[in-house]
């Protein structure tokens, strides 16, 4: 398994080929592996947003992340997880999370790769402010979620 | 005691500085620390917590060394 | 959206790539790609399995494809789709599925990508006949599913 | 009248052929054309049909030149 914070453009299916080839012929070998891209959109709420920052909290986000998917390891017993996340300043059309779930069984694959990124959402310490034409905004709270276990 | 305290995002703004040293007597919990960075004002709901790089309440207790921070609820993935 | 029957080895991450590529910008922009791959094991049901030959029925299996990914389209109103599968002889390890869905909503992509891959599992025409060391098999009906419509 | 039958997969080799055409008076319905090929017995429940290439049920009408298809459950993906 393995969690990394960027703070460069990343491509995610080349980060992707590449942890698969690290891995080698372990990782086709299973069966299922469920993805999930997100890219930063061009718009939010009704405006248009011009370009983003993604500000972290060294040190912290790490850690949460990588108990965010031991946990999910452990409840769902996947075979391996990739997850990237970038910080920094974003354009339009960037990537900005991946993760992905190898697993025999593509239930186990499609459940906890949502459940890594809906915990993600909710309690990886990363902050969006976006830079639209006429100001700067902080983006609102995230919506949803499978678990919700703030302290 | 010396807490090690830091501020992320809108609350970075809104103290204007990102982490500062709290030298000071009668801190026991995340609650005080707050109050003495804060005109002793309660934490407000919306700010979440955290010590040494975990979650955390105001009721959480801290010791000299710690790092004690304060953000906005995430906005990440 | 496109629905492929491919009668060699193909590189999920390629195709993806390629795809995207093709849509430009739009593809990116959309915020959320959810992804599933699916690759030939070297196991099943407690066996070791050598090859596999994968049969179809040409032109009603691209047909009921398309129905899959039309209905998964009109349910849940997503940007845009992908389905590549494999027929003839695969080794362990070959993808033999591919299901990508676009969205602006990271709930609509996981779970019209999921919904695709079960109604495919389901309902379109392939049949799976596995060499084992000493003998070979018709694979048994598939399991689970989000929506038995069988006629 | 005249239909065209096809069978896949495990149907396909227990009738030993892939297609043929069935040429023969008083079929109706899919079921008529099962008996046909199959020495008068019903469908089995495991048997999937279908009809110039939509799934169809063992009551589906068949007309003159139509394409009838039998097969095992489907398992791709």
């Amino acid at each position: 398994m393995r969690v990394e914070i960027r703070f460069d453009p990343f491509d995610p299916l080349v980060e992707l080929a590449r942890y698969q080839s690290e891995l080698g012929s372990a990782s086709t070998r299973l069966g299922a592996l469920t993805l999930f891209i997100g890219t930063m959109r061009d718009h939010n709420e009704g405006e248009p947003v011009e370009k983003m920052n993604l500000e972290h909290y060294p040190g912290m986000t790490e850690r949460q992340l990588w108990r965010i998917v031991e946990n999910a390891q452990r409840r769902w017993n996947f075979d391996d997880a990739l997850v990237i996340h970038r910080v920094g300043d974003l354009l339009p059309a960037d990537p900005i999370v991946l993760v992905a779930v190898w697993s025999s069984h593509r239930g186990t694959a499609f459940e906890a790769c949502r459940a890594i990124l809906e915990d993600l959402k909710h309690r990886a310490p990363f902050w969006k402010k976006e830079t639209l034409p006429d100001r700067t905004r902080w983006v609102a709270q995230n919506t949803g979620g499978s678990d919700r276990r703030f302290p | 005691m010396t807490i090690h305290v830091r501020y992320f995002a809108s609350l970075r703004e809104r103290f204007g500085r990102a982490e500062e040293n709290l030298v000071a007597d009668g801190i026991t919990t995340v609650a005080d620390v707050w109050k003495a960075v804060c005109e002793g004002t309660p934490i407000p709901d919306q700010v979440l917590c955290a010590v040494n790089l975990e979650y955390a309440t105001p009721e959480t207790p801290v010791h000299d060394g710690d790092e004690v921070a304060f953000f906005p609820p995430v906005t990440g993935g």
